[in-house]
């Protein structure tokens, strides 16, 4: 039997979130090579295609996507910046500051999809 | 359970593991240790260890046994000295080239510091993580040698056959399982006993069980009564701050903002030996001249400036504010004089062999090493530095002596019933039914011994402290433990080091109240100077039916006559 | 000095498989005076309330590394922590994460020293040393003085992740301990010592996660180190 | 089994990350934010019949399908302690990413 009762800090949430992420975005990928793969049968039926997934729910779907690539492109330049031996002392406020850039790009791009267009 | 090697070695300290490396080159070799080997209490060890090697100024290893007799306050065996400090630069060397980081140089070389009593810049250091570094290398070497380590298995007695030691028997702390060790050789390195002090520098672990085992098989222990102080305790918990710190050039500043050490060692100051720095420092706090009236006094560091002190004294930096709550580069420390070093213990001819009695017959295949050994090389006082020198070099001849031994001693078997005893006596400790708490009888004796066999002692405080421990071992016999299970029982491990404390207490006050002078680390107020005529000897304290009774055996001098010791 | 702090909660972790194969909490209260460290707290229960409470300590000074637990979810070293300086009156003691438990705050530590063994923790020469000391100049000393400095308390590889789901992984106090030597100017076995941290299950089991820096009560820094011998081993494979 | 280091992967890993942040910001804000007429069927394929898109997409095909299977496949190696799993899995991987990477092939080749 082993104890793993352990606080949370920043670089666990940056692993598990980068990890969730990596792992939506290669989900999605998968679906959407084989959505544009429908290319192949012809342009109505892609056009119809492209249209449905224009409703509110992919419109959500679409502005979580944005989420997992800026938090897990951002954290991975952060993580390939510290494999780097650049600013690993300062990890945590690396964190932070992809957290909040992140945020606000999505807010703001989020908000953009939803609304504008 | 049963099992064999040629030697056995107990403690895996800077002597116990330096000991195994010679011992491994003869044969099978094995260490047990109760505490893993790099949590021995060596890694402590801040400062730095001695030797002669001229890296800072002119240096040679006379002036470094000049030093070092002078600083025993005469009582050190002088031919042990002379191999002590003729060996040091050797060995420096050697564990330099296994791996140990010196602090260095500008060029390179070891770095060398001023330390208490020595008159050159002569302790080699890495920060002020000495033992630390050491401690780590060792234990890689051991590695590296495939030594096999029994760690976390507590040996509780000897295993004796005609007359000869054959071995010993260990508790497997976490199963609560016995082990029979049979060796043909026994190396004895388990360290000291500061706590048997309320305020010490020592670990937890630091019982003086190996003094005990012996003494209890009827060997004699020599020099007892002598316990050095170490000046410089934090204030409140005694927990060491490195003479280092005051070879690097602190001060050490009373209530009325003096530096009081010009009334006691004028040519030295805060770098005179510690027997004479602690009782400086007592002297003051006991005639009301601490901060503020209080039972410590300040060790200033500020005008060493941020960076040395950073670079130099990094742990003393980190300790004093999780100690003292001390910000140590914008305040003075608050320290008392804190309970260190065992100068006396098992007494050993100069290769690490166990001596039988007074007169020097030595005990076939049983040896002693580092601070719980006895060679004598520090006599009534201890330089700084040169405990960790002493751990190695008679480590190293210990395992030499083991070697050379080893050919003659024959291969015996263990009496099948070696574990019958030791058993019996757990079980009886372990069912005992009574309402003393272990905690509190501990308490008591380590406070007596503090108050009444501490820096300054006298006929009176003595007699009373007897007393008091001949109540403690009344007590001892009701103690009632909580845990009575077989799985890490950690509460009668504390009940065993307990029995050890009362043990050898014993030994120190009654050596103490016999000693009638003031040598070195014994200072007795009804007798406050040194008297060569009568008691330049060394003390041998054994066990008899009637209590213990001490013999006496002359100091080797070579070289020093002894003189009036000043600084 | 002697002031009082007052009534504290100590939560702590208990375990016995010989008497119970389920772990609980039970609670203490303790009255704390100024300078108390958690390791103080932790005496006085053993001493006072319940002697069979089971954990490691030696040194009391922060240089043994035997007290390390996991206080207020935090790694640390029980020794060196005052009370004064936790926020709150309850304070939660656990085990070290991820080794297995024996008995109370005392986990089985096997694993981890086999790991520190594995990568070759010495100094290894070819060359003949001279009759003095080896050079070293101070920058190079500098180098590997953290690393040089690891208590081996065990807190940092117990807070990695990549350590719990993968106990094989040697973990940051063994690579920390790769690097003192890889890094030492005195060493001549790098390449070999590079060989065993180049591995699946040494450098490259690392995900950067963290904890180990946070963790380590000696305020070292073996994600560095394991940052560096990445490097180091990429070079290598290059 | 070849002695698997683990160096080249994680080289790799970091590699294609840097270069698909850069292609995904063009990607993304082409798709979603340049207006809905670029994601119709006119669109793309007037797009797919410029060679420089093509070779775009087909790089950022690749190098997205090599970094997240990669980091399946690293995944896998941290929570999967038997062999035999890893092995299955390692498998399966393959066969995504290798199925995946035909069908986007043929899509981008086919205009
Ligand atoms: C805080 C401090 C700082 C010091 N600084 C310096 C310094 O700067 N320079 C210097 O020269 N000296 C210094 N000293 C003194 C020096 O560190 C010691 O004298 C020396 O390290 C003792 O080494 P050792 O190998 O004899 O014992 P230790 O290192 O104490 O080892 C004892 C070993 O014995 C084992 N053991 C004990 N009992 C048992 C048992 N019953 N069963 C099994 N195993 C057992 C323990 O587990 C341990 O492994 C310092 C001491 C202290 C306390
Ligand atoms: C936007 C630019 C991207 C960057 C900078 C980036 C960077 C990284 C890095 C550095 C890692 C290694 C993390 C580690 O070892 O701990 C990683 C892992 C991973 N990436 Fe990306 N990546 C990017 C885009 C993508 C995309 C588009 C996908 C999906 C197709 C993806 C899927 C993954 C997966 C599944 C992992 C493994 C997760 C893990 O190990 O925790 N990444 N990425
Ligand atoms: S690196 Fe720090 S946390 Fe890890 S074992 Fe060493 S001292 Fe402990
Ligand atoms: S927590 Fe673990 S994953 Fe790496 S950075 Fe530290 S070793
Ligand atoms: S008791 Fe030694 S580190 Fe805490």
């Amino acid at each position: 039997m082993r104890s793993y009762r352990y606080r949370w800090g920043e670089g666990l949430w940056s692993h598990l979130f980068h990890r969730i992420s990596g792992v939506a975005l290669i989900v999605y990928l998968s679906m959407h090579i084989w959505v544009i793969h429908h290319l192949q049968h012809g342009q109505t039926a892609y056009d119809e295609l492209m249209n449905f997934l224009g409703n509110p729910l992919f419109r959500m779907g679409e502005v979580m996507l944005l989420a997992a690539i800026l938090f897990h492109g951002l954290n991975g330049l952060r993580l390939v910046v510290m494999d780097a031996g650049l600013g690993i002392r300062k990890q945590r406020a690396t964190f932070w500051v992809v957290f909040v850039v992140c945020a606000i790009l999505v807010l703001v791009g989020g908000l953009v999809l939803l609304i504008g267009s | 359970m049963l099992h064999r090697y040629d030697t056995v070695i107990v403690g895996a300290g800077l002597a116990g593991m330096r000991a195994a490396l010679e011992a491994k080159k003869g044969g099978s070799c094995c260490i047990l240790t109760k505490v893993f080997p790099t949590r021995s209490h060596s890694g402590a060890a801040q400062g730095g260890i001695a030797a002669a090697l001229g890296n800072a100024g002119e240096d040679d290893w006379t002036l470094h046994m000049f030093d070092t007799v002078k600083g025993s306050d005469y009582l050190a065996d002088q031919d042990a000295v002379e191999i002590l400090v003729r060996e040091a630069p050797g060995t420096i060397i050697e564990l330099e080239h296994m791996g140990v980081p010196f602090s260095r140089t500008p060029d390179g070389r070891i770095a060398q510091r001023e330390f208490g009593g020595h008159l050159r810049q002569r302790a080699c250091y890495a920060a002020d993580l000495t033992g630390h570094v050491l401690l780590h290398t060792l234990y890689e070497q051991c590695l590296k040698e495939a030594v096999t380590f029994y760690p976390e298995y507590h040996v509780l007695s000897l295993v004796i056959a005609e007359g000869a030691c054959r071995g010993v028997v260990a508790l497997e702390i976490l199963t609560g399982e016995l082990h029979t060790f049979l060796a043909r050789a026994v190396v004895f390195a388990t360290g000291g006993y500061g706590r048997a002090f309320k305020i010490t520098s020592n670990a937890h672990a630091n019982s003086g069980d190996g003094l005990s085992i012996l003494y209890r098989a009827g060997l004699p222990l020599e020099d007892m009564e002598f316990v050095q102080f170490h000046p410089t305790g934090f204030y409140p918990s005694g927990i060491l701050v490195t003479e280092g710190a005051r070879g690097e050039g602190a001060y050490i500043i009373n209530g009325q903002g003096e530096r009081f050490m010009k009334r006691y060692a004028p040519d030295r100051m805060e770098l005179a030996p510690r027997d004479v720095t602690s009782r400086a420092i007592q002297t003051e706090i006991d005639q009301g001249r601490g901060i503020n009236g209080g039972a410590y006094v300040h060790l200033d560091l500020r005008h060493l400036g941020p960076d040395k002190i950073m670079k130099s004294l990094p742990q003393i930096l980190d300790l004093a504010m999780r100690f003292t709550g001390v910000d140590a580069l914008k305040e003075p420390i608050p320290i008392q004089p804190t309970a260190h070093y065992s100068m006396g213990g098992i007494p050993t001819d100069n290769n690490g062999r166990v001596l039988l009695n007074h007169a020097g017959a030595v005990a076939q295949g049983l040896y002693a090493c580092g601070e719980c050994a006895c060679v004598s090389v520090h006599g009534a006082n201890r330089l700084g530095c040169n405990s960790l020198l002493d751990a190695v070099v008679f480590g190293t001849r210990a395992g030499r002596a083991v070697l050379a031994d080893l050919p003659a001693i024959p291969r015996g078997d263990a009496p099948p019933d070696s574990e019958d005893a030791v058993r019996k006596e757990l079980r009886l400790l372990l069912d005992r039914e009574g309402n003393e708490s272990l905690a509190a009888i501990r308490d008591d004796l380590q406070t007596g011994m503090q108050k009444n066999c501490g820096i300054f002692r006298s006929d009176s405080l003595l007699r009373a402290q007897l007393a008091a421990i001949g109540t403690l071992r009344g007590r001892f016999e009701r103690v009632r433990l909580h845990d009575r299970g077989a799985r890490f029982n950690t509460e009668l491990m504390e009940l065993i080091e307990l029995r050890s404390l009362l043990d050898f207490t014993e030994l120190i006050v009654r050596g103490a109240l016999l000693r009638t002078e003031s040598r070195g680390a014994h200072s007795r107020t009804d007798h406050p100077t040194r008297d060569d005529a009568r008691w330049l000897t060394h003390s041998f304290a054994r066990h008899t039916p009637e209590g213990p009774v001490c013999d006496y055996a002359p100091v080797r001098i070579t070289r020093y006559e002894p003189k009036e010791r000043k600084y | 000095m002697a002031d009082t702090l007052g009534l504290y909660t100590f939560k702590i972790f208990r375990y016995n498989p010989d008497k119970d194969p389920k772990s609980r909490y039970d609670t203490f209260a303790v009255e704390v005076r100024q300078g108390m460290t958690i390791l103080d707290c932790l005496q006085k229960i053993k001493g006072s309330l319940d002697g069979t409470l089971s954990f490691r300590r030696s040194c009391r000074s922060a240089i043994c590394g035997s007290c390390a637990m996991n206080i207020n979810g935090k790694n640390d070293l029980a020794c060196h922590l005052q009370v004064s300086r936790l926020r709150g009156r309850t304070i939660t003691i656990n085990p070290l994460p991820g080794y297995p438990l024996i008995k109370d705050l005392v986990v089985d530590m096997g694993e981890f020293y086999r790991h520190i063994a594995a990568v070759m923790p010495w100094l290894v020469r070819r060359s003949p040393c001279p009759d003095r000391e080896l050079l070293q100049f101070p920058a190079d000393r500098d180098r590997i003085d953290s690393a040089v400095n690891c208590i081996l308390c065990g807190s940092c590889t117990s807070s990695c992740p990549q350590f719990w789901f993968n106990p094989r992984y040697l973990g940051p106090a063994a690579l920390l301990k790769a690097y003192r030597f890889i890094f030492d100017s005195r060493d001549e076995g790098r390449d070999e010592r590079l060989a065993i941290v180049d591995d699946r299950y040494g450098v490259w089991r690392c995900r950067t996660v963290f904890n180990c820096d946070e963790a380590c009560p000696k305020k070292l820094h073996p994600n560095e180190a394991i940052a560096g011998l990445k490097i180091e081993a990429l070079k290598r494979s290059v | 089994m070849a002695r698997q280091t683990g160096s080249i992967g994680w080289f790799l890993q970091r590699l294609s990350g840097g270069l698909i942040f850069a292609l995904i910001l063009v990607h993304f804000s082409l798709m979603h934010y340049m207006g809905p007429e670029k994601r119709l069927y006119a669109d793309v394929v007037r797009r797919f019949q410029n060679p420089l898109w093509k070779s775009f997409d087909l790089v950022f095909l690749t190098l997205c399908l090599c970094h997240g299977w990669y980091g399946v496949w690293e995944i896998v190696g941290d929570y999967v302690r038997s062999d035999s799993l890893k092995i299955l899995a390692l498998i399966l991987i393959v066969i995504a990413a290798a199925g995946l990477f035909s069908i986007g092939l043929v899509t981008v080749l086919t205009f």
